[in-house]
């Protein structure tokens, strides 16, 4: 990303997966993968697609519909020194795991001495799209920041994605890694060599000095339409991709805020105590005078029909708006919504 | 079987399973125009369970369905022009719009609501069934679940509740040998599932066939025992997805299973099977009917408004 | 608490715990008490004690070691109709309740178009005592704010106690119910009739106009505390207890702040994306120019060994450090650690 | 039995419960003093199944054990010394004093780390098995759990999966008859646990007596036909607490147990019968040792130093 060129290879989101894991899986004969349907044809939505034929069924396999075992057969192979990629398909399944993953996964490195390690990689895929309602699209990313002892990435574009997959694999820890369905069609240059993407490293992904929005996950691309969407009333927005959630790089967004003096955080998820809340909380710690809002989904569940959907979760319009009003309080400005729809077009792909 | 059974049953039962047929198909051939607002799970071919199941059930008494819900929630008396506005999005939809397909409901059916977690309405129903036991009224709760739910440690933990508090449930696993493209026999260690079950006290019974009187005879004998303090039972009926797991289409050329594994099981199709055995005006009439209500439902889903805005907000909590 | 004289009442906040339930009970057939080991002798540290005897075991009944299905138990039971109080000696333990609590009782109301109720309250106490450890001490009430459709109460005194507990059993909705161990034995003034704390109203338990402490649980003691320890040295502190943190009364808390420009909060739980985040990010939205800082466990799990887990714990030591800290940044104080312990002998009892 | 047992062998017996016994005999002696920094479950009256289990096992070999853990821990040959100074919070302890009674670990010796959430080392347990099946070596695992933890539906999910993948395992549930106070018949709906655990094709095998030697016979054949491929096997081995649930005290006076339950296993206690077996000199030589090294072992965790402050936050993440 950070090096374009033209004789570049992009990929997409979902094929950048594949490959970190098909090539660590190459270098590593410990690293494995598991979970529902990692086997079947239709092969994670693709992520998992070749892995079997060329890994064999004893490091891909499917397993039966029991989520809390499974998480704990993969943290036992972890601590036996195998390297587990555990999948799920959506991220509300993970609230089956919560008692593995936090009481176990999370503080079996502290609470024995530091005798065992977990080098667990928990891949799941915030779900939204065509109704999937309440209980198949949720980011849970905010649970597990709260949790010490686990690693939490959310990246945004297919070459953070492969990096950062691979730098998981390679962590000694658990680490929760957060994908989003609406990214896997999206492309990105990507190097064909493995690369690491340090976690803890956010990233810049547009420049400007009046207001800076940090979008985490699929809402990064949010955040850079609604960039250009300011751009065309005079504001300059800077946009910024924490990438990993924990460890999280607050010097950079701090940077950013010491500048803008304004800050939107929108979150692929609720609001209420989550990623949003602990960024907002981190710069007000340490910064006063700066103007500060959250957006994430609507403080609801999810539901299916579109009517009421499309206004459950932030979009350009929206944070543009909240973006607007940071910088001038009394003036309402919304920008047009059909106007909102091209500009997302022309600003996004290639990403 | 089939003797012992009245003329007037047999039309009940062929015109029950038949309307499920049709309204899925009819769901099914919609669904590519993008009404339908949420993914689908059709039952077409399993309709002989929710409906030998739920025939023998009084109006009081209490189902809970999974996420592959519409025959279950047809069999039982859920409305069908709700149904059908809830697929399709809409305001009058069975919960508002804001459910969809994998989350049906209809109280006043005695239907709870469905989940897309799979499992998580086993132990939901058994605190239903706590509650009609201190009722005392012999009202009774069915629970159906997927061969796939039995995996979940929650299904060993509510038969163990349900057998302990001699709940008055019927446990009933659609067992269509797979879970999305997973076959039971890379998920179970061993097919006993039912002697699995019995060692709870639970009388478990497997019916391999697919016939619908069978069914119905079996469940019928279990709510007998039930309404009198007998506890909980489970039945095991096996039966087949015809089509894809979730979607409208068939999926044979996925390679995951073969279509004469299909063949087979159409082979017994209990609407055909019982359909002729009716007379043939009688049979017309009972689909020409069920093709007018299906058409008048869709038209319903078709006319009715989308939730406004405001509803976003709205049943968050209850006040 | 506000109108205490000489003639009401003291009771324990166990006793409180216990009179409340059984008050309930008593003018409502519909409630009833479920869970591991509310039915032994030692009923949940006294907390259940005498229910079964009074109201049989129909209404009061112990459990298998089953947390997930008792909880879908409790739902379902719910939904017909009954009002049951579902008891976990630990909060770790709803580790294991997460997919039901989460995916069925936050949404059903919604995700059913209104169609179910789920009147459930989940009582459960934070363990902390004599080297519990890392898995059974742990405050997770910030999990639960992240999830719209459950209401969470964490009250600090009897009083409170009793109060919100008859709210939230009269509550149609999910309550999280957040009791902490060392509360069990504190005192305060109880009327004997039944009454409701209303939730979503913060209670001021001491003002003051240099720096607001808010206390979220046990923490609120060692408020209180801290409080006498700033007066000392000249600092007046405002002490604000939130009592129910979904709903969250930031009208009380932000009308504080407004006063005295500081603010810390201090919760029993980690720090990171849980209840003091949100209360600093609320903050940090809607006000400029505020000093704000959280306290909270150290990011690690909980050690067992007294020599740590003592630091691992805000006291009112740390706490006044960092009140302190907000007014008179250069200079650094910590109130002397044997003082401290004097002072929260006379700070806090009875209550 | 005794007969087919060398002396060697009984003696290594006997001094394996005694040792148990006697350390724990002294835990509950110090506890009072406040120099043990966490709750201890003891497991007094329950060494027979720990040593019949560890016996023959190889150094090598894996077990995984609960927070009742300290017969199984020593039985498998943790170190005594750490164990000590574990419980007294030092910084020479096991896991360094930030684990306790409830967090035992010794992988040195092949002992994962102990949990305090019940039920939670069962799939623990089952994925290392699944390691050590890769490795193709032989190794084996052998896990405890409580008769309450095959409540919990992890239970289920582990001998599913491990019944599947055909793991070496050895799952072992110490059935003491209750869970914290409430005995099974209260929390199951049968007793039929061993032939529920065989509907996944695991051989199964309930010793009621708790005889040490028939438990050792036990695990040692499933053992060998483990490691030879053969896949997990269950052991329900009755046994019986003698203190109370958690702490150092007995508890006959709270009314959830009779004293006759108590004296009916005393009477077949299994450290009184072999000692009784034993040549007398044998049996003071190997108890004086015993002695010398608990006394050693307490002095060891006395003189060991706390953790320092810095320790707080270290071994959050590895490194
Ligand atoms: C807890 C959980 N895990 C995984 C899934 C994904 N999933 C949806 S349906 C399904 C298969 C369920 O199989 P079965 O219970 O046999 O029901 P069927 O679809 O065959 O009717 C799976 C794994 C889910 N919805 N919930
Ligand atoms: C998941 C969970 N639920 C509840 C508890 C509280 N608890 C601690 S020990 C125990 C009883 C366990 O009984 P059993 O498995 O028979 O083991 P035993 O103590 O008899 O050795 C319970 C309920 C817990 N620690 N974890
Ligand atoms: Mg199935
Ligand atoms: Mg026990």
């Amino acid at each position: 990303m950070s090096s374009q060129n033209s004789h570049e290879r992009t990929l997409t989101y979902v094929a950048a997966l594949r490959e970190a894991v098909a090539q660590e899986m190459e270098r590593d004969p410990r690293v494995f993968v598991m979970g529902l349907d990692v086997d079947d044809h239709k092969a994670i939505q693709g992520s998992t697609r070749g892995l079997l034929e060329r890994f064999g069924p004893e490091r891909v396999f499917g397993t039966p519909l029991s989520e809390d075992a499974m998480t704990g057969v993969a943290i036992g192979a972890a601590m036996a020194g195998l390297r587990p990629i555990h999948v799920h398909i959506r991220m509300d399944f993970l609230l089956l795991c919560m008692n593995q993953l936090v009481n176990v996964a999370a503080k079996a490195h502290y609470m024995y001495g530091g005798h065992v390690k977990v080098p667990l990689v928990v891949r799941s895929m915030i779900g939204r799209s065509w109704g999937q309602g309440a209980q198949h699209s949720q980011g849970l990313h905010g649970l597990f920041m709260h949790i010490p002892g686990l690693k939490v990435v959310a990246p945004s574009n297919a070459y953070d994605a492969k990096g950062s997959l691979i730098a998981a694999i390679r962590d000694d820890n658990p680490v929760i890694f957060v994908e989003h369905r609406q990214l896997y069609p999206t492309e990105a240059a990507v190097p064909e060599a493995p690369y690491v993407i340090e976690l803890g490293q956010a990233r810049r992904c547009r420049s400007g000095d009046d207001v800076t929005l940090v979008g985490i996950s699929q809402m990064l691309r949010e955040c850079l339409v609604a960039a250009e969407l300011l751009r065309e009333i005079g504001i300059a927005a800077e946009v910024i991709d924490p990438v990993s959630l924990v460890p999280l790089d607050m010097a950079t967004i701090r940077t950013s805020a010491r500048r803008t003096g304004r800050v939107v955080v929108v979150d692929n998820s609720w609001t209420s105590a989550g990623a949003g809340a602990e960024i907002t909380a981190q710069l007000a710690e340490s910064e006063t005078g700066l103007r500060l809002k959250r957006l994430g989904y609507a403080p609801t569940p999810c539901p299916t029909t579109p009517s009421l959907e499309a206004a459950f979760y932030p979009d350009p319009a929206s944070i543009a708006e909240a973006a607007h009003a940071l910088l001038r309080p009394g003036k309402a400005w919304r920008p047009d919504p059909r106007h909102a729809k091209l500009a997302a077009r022309q600003a996004l792909p290639p990403f | 079987m089939m003797a012992s059974v009245s003329l007037e049953e047999r039309q009940r039962i062929y015109r029950a399973m038949q309307r499920i047929r049709r309204v899925e198909e009819e769901v099914a051939r919609l669904y590519p125009g993008d009404h339908i607002k949420s993914p689908v799970h059709l039952s077409i071919g399993q309709e002989a369970v929710a409906v030998g199941i739920c025939d023998p059930l009084r109006a009081e008494d209490i189902v809970s369905i999974t996420y592959r819900g519409h025959a279950a929630y047809l069999a039982k008396g859920g409305s069908l022009p709700a149904f059908m506005a809830e697929l399709y999005g809409k305001d009058t939809g069975s919960a508002g719009g804001k459910g969809g397909s994998m989350h049906l409901i209809d109280i006043a059916h005695g239907i709870l609501g469905a989940s897309a977690v799979v499992g998580t309405n086993i132990p939901v129903a058994a605190g239903y069934a706590l509650a009609l036991k201190r009722e005392g009224g012999g009202r009774i709760v069915v629970c159906f679940l997927g061969d796939g739910a039995t995996e979940e440690g929650v299904f060993s933990e509510s038969l163990n509740f349900a057998a302990l508090k001699r709940l008055p449930i019927l446990f009933v696993c659609e067992n269509n040998g797979y879970a999305i493209h997973a076959p039971t026999s890379r998920r179970w260690a061993s097919d006993e599932l039912c002697a699995r079950v019995s060692t709870y006290g639970i009388p478990a019974t497997l019916l391999a066939e697919g016939d619908v009187l069978a069914i119905r005879a079996a469940a019928a004998s279990a709510y007998a025992t039930m309404r009198q303090g007998g506890g909980p039972a489970f039945l095991e009926c096996r039966t087949y997805r015809w089509r894809e797991h979730v979607g409208p289409n068939e999926d044979y050329d996925a390679g995951y299973r073969s279509r004469a594994e299909l063949e087979a099981w159409q082979a017994r199709d209990q609407i055909a099977r019982l359909g002729a055995a009716l007379d043939g005006r009688d049979r017309d009439r009972i689909d020409a009917a069920i093709a007018a209500e299906i058409a008048a439902a869709v038209a319903f889903a078709e006319q009715s408004p989308f939730p406004g805005r405001e509803q976003l907000t709205s049943d968050v909590f209850a006040e």
